[in-house]
């Protein structure tokens, strides 16, 4: 075939789920992050998902050295990383023999041929070469010797081997770009700029990626290359943005909304952690990430620069979460604003602590001694942590009672394109904050319409007050061991988190608004549930099936019994042994739930929904 | 802030009754702390006092100043967050030992390794009173306890030696029946930039009763304490003719006038030393036990450092604002 | 009336609530204690609870310092202290004031008129004496000058004023000896035994209570005394028992019984620090009392311990649980036997820390990050302690997994009399523990019958093996990341506490065993809910209620659906907000439960019941 | 119980891949404690490694020996009911700076004032290794890390100096890279009684790499470090002519040969000396930086005077057996 006919040779395709995978040094983020990136800035939609090992370091060529990202890209609405690859990118034998699993029959697996060396075949306890015992014939191989076609392209670059070596990332990304016909500008601007003190390099990496590029337009192996056309999207300026870090600046800009400085009290706990290095870097904009000596100082530091007057937070992961449970009760007793983020993962204790899980529901619940409701609220996606993180916000200032928000691994690490909300866009925030003396000042004197309490900040005159533990006086805070005060302050703390309900979207259903089944969803399972309903139902346009997912967990929002009755089944998928529909049967017991429970660090695929759905109403 | 404001020590009293047992030290600390308090000269509203729990974590709601009685063992870790939040804030910390020492361990060598300005007074009474007598870190070896029927077993910490172990750049010490030692060594503490830690030898009535009787009693208080100042030769004793002397590297009571001793051989105390080795060894000092200012060394704070850093950042981050980093690096436009 | 004719002025009771208050430093507890047990010794049965002030030792004569024990002797079966009163002795003003509400009208109450001075009627806030200002018209008011008449009598001992006053404790128990027809002779008894080295001591307190007795036999004021019969008990050795001390013994017994030395981790928390001040009394019987730096020490401790072959268990209260949770999930994980007393108090936060409630019942349940189940068990009585600690530890023996029981104040803190079970009377324990080489040892390979794991100690030559937190390999116990194989042990983890369910007793009603009502409770609410249904049945013959209590709630014993639908209403009393109505709507969605919350830090009451279950029957 | 069954370091590795980063100072010590062991005689049933949670905490799983991999900062807490329950088994501890002394340092310091007899290794790499580098309590001043962008302002502990102001009766240091001086100090540290805590400068080469290069790199060590031991001068050097001497209360570093100094003047170690004042000097000296056994006091071990106490009770208290228990005190018969 002629070069020009090759050009011809373009797919059309909607869109394509691509892993790449190689040795921890191997820059599969990078790479991963640069395909993503420039795929979105050239309309894209996107979702990405990285898998790190849970060794920081491992040997070489090691099984559980490998490390991941995958990449989702479509043109039309993408709401997962994807499920099965469509194409895998092996930069060794451990990263092939990891993976390949995931890999759709037939599809294409891209190798670096040069890293199939014995020794790292025998470190993937390979007992024969899978590139040349047919072990692999079910997919469509594409073997190429990377290393030494980059080594051979920069030869004149003057840099050691090695450091040549390290550019093959590189090669790789110029061969996904000519197969999905991207450019490769923005790599190329993004390394001037990453490495512009260091020219030599830059000089390298753009060597080998133009190098890949070419390499795959001459290539035969690689007969036809795609197209992905830009996803229509709303109008806007866009970036895209990794579930924790939304998380950071929603919070930074419910504090600017609010007229608040930000207060982070952390310990650093994986997957959470991005949490507090995002804020860390922005004490420039009036935000104190305060890294504590334990979970239990970071919640009880937060819990004092409430009490002077910051919007407070905190940051963690189950384990963590579990610490906190005592000062969190404090916190609901004394009435102050709080937010306490929980980017679940694999448990119970240590777990599985680079992998995602919901199995902190309950926890958030209901982890703390006595009688103490707590509002609970969950991101659905990494782009709505944004909207989330500022809705924990603004519930805990307009209510003033503390907020959990929970996040997990999987949208945490994840990353989407986000159409950049502005200050403006965001609703206004009102706080109960006092700072100058008022008559007849009450502690615990509230707000009818709220039940929140004023907060009046210490450097105030005339309105010293003593906030604590212990019961307190309804009206003046001061320690009360009164019976009946007692039992109309637990009264009231639930009543106040009830109270929400009034200031939180009705609960709505997506896809048909009745019929045969209801996928109930809640947290970060959103773009599984989504994609694998909207799947079903252009498989099965008869079956009307209908979306709800939950954002608001205590209290749950209005609507909820109303929605159920207008479908004849009800599932829960979650990640946990179903949290949720123990919930959901405690409020609503009148509907049956069926659980479709998976705990296995992973997040749903739309297979294994599709096919449950399918069961499901067959059967009904 | 300070204020010109003439405050006596009823301003600082609260309208709640106080509930201490009749006779507790407590009492001494509340009305000492109560007349330092118009001599430091801070507002009423820009102070804060941040408790745990326990007989002495009360302490919060006899004062009329703004407060929190949190949980136990967390005050440190509260007051720290009150102190980063506002700085202008003056930030004291009640605790006991057992609320400093036992569940609230690491929150205390914390604060102290990081030199965060609060004013700390450590009610050491050797017991945990408010549940009624078990012993507490402090507690001797052999003390016989509802928890230890058969006697201690654990080592206690002494404070003081804790503290220089985890950085602090101030302790002093006060007997509890000490009234007027205590309000100085409160208007000290306050006066010292960093965590000024307090402790204050409590007598608990009910459930440790005469733990210091033979460092305290008015008979014996003379003798067995010393109580240091700096820049001043450290001599006590009811005729003032007993002093410290260095013996290679530890710390020897010597008589003046006797084997030729003068007032001048007396070490000098000198609280501002930074190296601890010498405050190590006057604050583990037995016979006499030493009173007062033991250590106060400048050095930055927590909130010096913070604020060094938050310039830093202002100076050296190109982004500017919250806008200006929502729309930084790369972003896209759809039309 | 002549002497004589007064003595035959005996009325036959059976059963009466008694009070005494006071000063703390007045000695109530030392008198309601004797009182209570020379009745038992007597035949009676009793119930007996102390209410202490939270201050340590308040003022004298405020009202916060007032200081109570309440005693329920009887002639029949007792099952509560009592609700209201049928005499209150009251020491001083402060004392009156705050309990007289409690006092049935027109029933006696006895107050010590030399304490009714200004200044002491100034602290407890009356503006005029309430012995001559009418205002208790409604009661039979026996003022009796205690302190004057005491001192009278021990005129001649040579002790000063304020030890002979200390006396006047024993002065009030003489006239309740005489009223209720007790024999002071135990308590004679006592006092030589107590203070066998201060023989004044004994000559002034055995003075003081002759004294009462003979006055109280003198006095026109007191026209009748009464006298309750013995109470039919099952035959056996008896002694009176505090419901910490039943725990503590609980576990004593079942470490005996299972051959292993008994280890507790433990930091002080009211109301269970007396099981830490019990147990440390008895190191000298293989028991280990650990005094740790915090609760999280405490449990972790406790688990060294058990992971060294130790019988081994935590004790705390709400706040002590809460921090308890992260190791607790270590230990769940880890699959190793452990038992944590939680003796709940009033919460949330710090609370009521002196008070009763039920409100951890959540917490027990899902205090931790991620799935992890535990057994949750609870205790109804001071007695029933015993039992339910032995069978905590027996479950965390035969089973390989924590077990939470849970006790409360208000029991934590009672008494009553215990028919002493030796060994011989407690069931067998099993453990799984080996101590010598054994061939292919895997140290998650299970018993199939419980899916217990083998216990193999550290000094077991060939056994060396390493348990974690991280998700482990189902057999091996080496770590295991495997997707499949977490979901296995998520599954196994909760099969195993599910299958307890067939080694507990099922559940069963007491009283009518079908009908209109059944009362559902469980823990420390047994005797208010059973003395409520006895009653109410006796009021109402013709209706049909019955009293299922569970002790077991985690996994809920076999049985309850079927015995649910045998009523035509279910009532759930609880003192929280109705967290277990709220657990069986969860597993029994079918029925409907009427909630009945109480939230004052105060037990339950038969009179509010009584309303209560009117109302619901005659609703039906 | 001490065997006499010859085992080579091998005995004591377990089945498992060891996963740290190539490179990192954990594969040292973990030789070293291998190697430490055979020369230790204690059978291998009977050894048990308890850690925390970090890239350091995995190390018992390399072990083949009895472990527990525990949770965050809890293995002193939980190596204590394991040597409390069992006092015949030899516990070790493998935890780093975060585990020991973020989160864990109340436990920390409660092991270490009870003097229980636990082996306890300190893998100090001044970062979280684990969590992927952010600064730690032994972080330093302005060190820049992934959650100090702009410089930590949290002044470090010298972890030897905190435990002896939490009443340290062991404390020793070694280099990471210095396999021979650590064999010798896992052996002695298992042969002294009580807590054994030995501090290990640790390279982490992903996240802080060359923390100590200008202590322990080749080329300098000689004259960076002092190896100290009990009974002989303080001399260090690459030519053996350095050496510590007292000036008032302070260390200094004289020269042998210059001014008149000679081996004789140099302090001689006594790590069995009680007071800890010149044991915090030397543990706190910056150049050279002392390595070595620095305090080795014998002192009762908290499993001493449990025993003690054991005894005691059963002397004293006159009831013996549980049943008798049952039994004791007012009981009643009811027919
Ligand atoms: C989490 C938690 N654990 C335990 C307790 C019980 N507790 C309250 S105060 C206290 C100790 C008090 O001793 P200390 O701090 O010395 O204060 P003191 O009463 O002697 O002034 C304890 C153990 C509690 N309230 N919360
Ligand atoms: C309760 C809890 N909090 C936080 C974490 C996260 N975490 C794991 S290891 C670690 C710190 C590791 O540092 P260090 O102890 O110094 O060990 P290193 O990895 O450096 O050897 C942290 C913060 C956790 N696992 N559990
Ligand atoms: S118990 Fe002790 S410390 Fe507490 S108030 Fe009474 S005397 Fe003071
Ligand atoms: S991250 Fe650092 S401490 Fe952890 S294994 Fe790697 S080099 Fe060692
Ligand atoms: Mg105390
Ligand atoms: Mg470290």
């Amino acid at each position: 075939m002629s070069k020009e006919a090759l050009h011809k040779n373009k797919k059309q395709l909607d869109h394509v789920v691509i892993r790449f995978v190689g040795d921890s040094g191997d820059g599969m983020q990078l790479t991963g992050t640069q395909f993503s990136t420039s795929a979105a800035l050239l309309g894209n939609d996107i979702a990405t998902f990285p898998n790190y090992p849970s060794e920081i370091r491992a040997p070489q060529g090691s099984l559980y050295g490998v490390s991941g990202f995958q990449v989702n890209i479509g043109s039309n609405e993408i709401s997962t990383p994807g499920d099965d690859l469509d194409l895998l990118v092996a930069m060794n034998p451990a990263a092939l023999k990891t993976n390949i699993k995931d890999l759709k029959p037939g599809h294409m697996v891209i190798v670096d041929s040069d890293a199939f060396t014995r020794s790292n075949l025998q470190k993937a306890k390979y007992d024969s070469n899978p590139l040349e015992d047919g072990s692999l014939s079910n997919y469509n191989v594409v073997p190429v010797p990377m290393t030494s076609l980059t080594r051979e392209a920069l030869k004149d670059t003057g840099l050691d081997s090695k450091s040549m070596t390290r550019s093959k990332n590189m090669f790789a990304l110029g061969m996904l770009y000519w197969l999905y016909s991207k450019d490769p500008k923005y790599t190329e601007e993004f390394l001037k700029k990453k490495f512009k003190n260091k020219p030599e390099i830059v000089e390298a990496n753009i060597k080998a990626l133009k190098a890949g590029y070419h390499f795959a337009d001459t290539l035969e192996l690689m007969p036809t290359h795609y197209v992905i056309g830009p996803a229509k999207k709303e109008k806007g300026t866009y970036r895209i943005i990794m579930g924790n870090q939304a998380t950071a600046w929603g919070f930074m800009a419910a504090a600017k909304k609010a007229g608040l400085d930000l207060f982070l009290g952390s310990y650093p706990i994986t997957p959470a952690t991005d949490i507090l290095h995002e804020l860390a870097k922005w004490r420039n904009l009036d935000v104190i990430a305060f890294q504590a000596e334990d979970e239990i100082a970071g919640i009880s530091s937060a819990i004092g620069a409430s009490f002077a007057g910051k919007l407070a937070i905190t940051t963690t992961s189950g384990p963590g979460l579990a610490l906190k449970g005592e000062a969190l009760g404090l916190a609901i007793m004394l009435e102050i604003p709080l937010v306490v983020v929980d980017v679940q993962r694999g448990g119970p204790s240590t777990g599985l602590p680079t992998k995602t899980e919901q199995s902190d529901l309950m926890q958030a619940m209901y982890g703390r001694n006595g009688e103490s409701p707590a509002i609970v609220i969950a991101a659905k996606s990494p782009a709505d942590s944004y909207d989330m993180a500022f809705m924990a916000a603004k519930l805990t200032l307009e209510h003033m009672t503390p907020v959990i928000l929970l996040s997990d691994g999987y949208i945490g690490n994840g990353s989407e394109p986000w159409r950049i909300k502005t200050l403006d866009e965001m609703p206004e925030i009102k706080t109960y904050q006092i700072t100058e003396y008022v008559e007849d000042f009450h502690p615990y004197k509230r707000d009818p319409k709220t039940l929140a309490r004023p907060w009046a900040i210490p450097g105030t005159p005339g309105l010293e007050h003593v906030i604590g533990g212990l019961e307190k006086d309804k009206v003046e805070g001061t320690v009360s061991q009164d019976p009946l005060n007692h039992e109309e302050m637990v009264k009231l703390r639930a009543e106040k988190v009830r109270k929400v309900k009034d200031f939180i979207p009705p609960i709505e259903a997506e896809f048909d608004q009745e019929g045969d089944l209801l996928v109930v969803g809640w947290g970060g399972t959103y773009g599984s549930l989504k994609t694998a309903v909207k799947k079903y139902r252009e498989e099965n346009p008869d079956h009307k099936v209908g979306l709800a997912h939950f954002s608001y967990i205590n209290p749950l929002p209005h609507g909820v019994a109303d929605l159920f009755s207008k479908y004849k089944k009800i599932i829960v998928p979650e990640l946990n042994m179903g949290q949720f529909a123990d919930l959901l049967c405690m409020n609503y017991p009148q509907f049956d739930y069926i659980k479709y429970d998976k705990v296995q660090g992973l997040p749903l695929s739309s297979e294994e929904l599709i096919k449950e759905f399918k069961k499901i109403i067959k059967d009904a | 802030m300070t204020t010109n404001i003439k405050y006596t020590f009823k301003d600082f009293a609260s309208d709640q009754d106080v509930r201490w047992c009749p006779g507790c030290d407590d009492y001494v600390i509340l009305r000492s702390i109560q007349k330092a308090l118009p001599q430091i000269g801070r507002k009423k509203e820009d102070i804060v006092f941040i408790s745990g729990i326990g007989c002495s974590s009360r302490f919060p709601y006899y004062m009329d100043n703004y407060g929190i009685h949190g949980i136990h063992g967390r005050a440190a870790a509260i007051a720290t967050g009150t102190k980063l939040a506002n700085p202008d804030l003056s930030v004291w910390v009640a605790s006991g030992d057992g609320d400093s020492m036992a569940i609230g361990g690491n929150h205390f060598i914390h604060a102290i390794r990081r030199n965060i300005d609060l004013n700390y007074v450590l009610f050491n009474n050797e017991i945990y009173g408010l549940t009624k007598g078990q012993f507490s870190p402090t507690s001797l070896l052999g003390q016989k306890t509802k928890s230890s029927p058969y006697g201690n077993v654990q080592a206690p910490f002494n404070p003081g030696e804790l503290a220089i172990g985890a950085q602090a750049k101030f302790f002093a010490r006060a007997a509890g029946n000490d009234a007027k030692l205590q309000t100085k060594l409160y208007i000290e503490a306050d006066k010292h930039k960093g965590l000024s830690l307090v402790e204050i030898l409590q007598n608990c009535v009910i459930f440790n009763d005469g733990a210091y009787k033979d460092i305290t009693d008015k008979s014996v208080k003379e003798d067995a304490q010393l109580v240091v100042e700096h820049g001043k030769p450290m001599i006590f004793g009811k005729n003032k003719d007993k002093g410290l002397v260095l013996d290679g590297m530890k710390l020897k009571v010597v008589k003046i006038g006797e084997n030729g001793i003068t007032e001048d051989d007396i070490l000098v105390h000198d609280a501002k030393e930074k190296d601890p080795t010498l405050h190590l060894a006057l604050v583990n000092l037995k016979e006499p036990v030493v009173m007062g200012v033991i250590r106060a060394v400048d050095d930055k704070t927590l909130e010096d450092r913070e604020a060094e850093v938050t310039e830093y950042a202002k100076k050296v981050n190109p982004i500017k604002s919250f806008e200006e980093l929502l729309f930084s690096g790369q972003t896209y436009e759809v039309k």
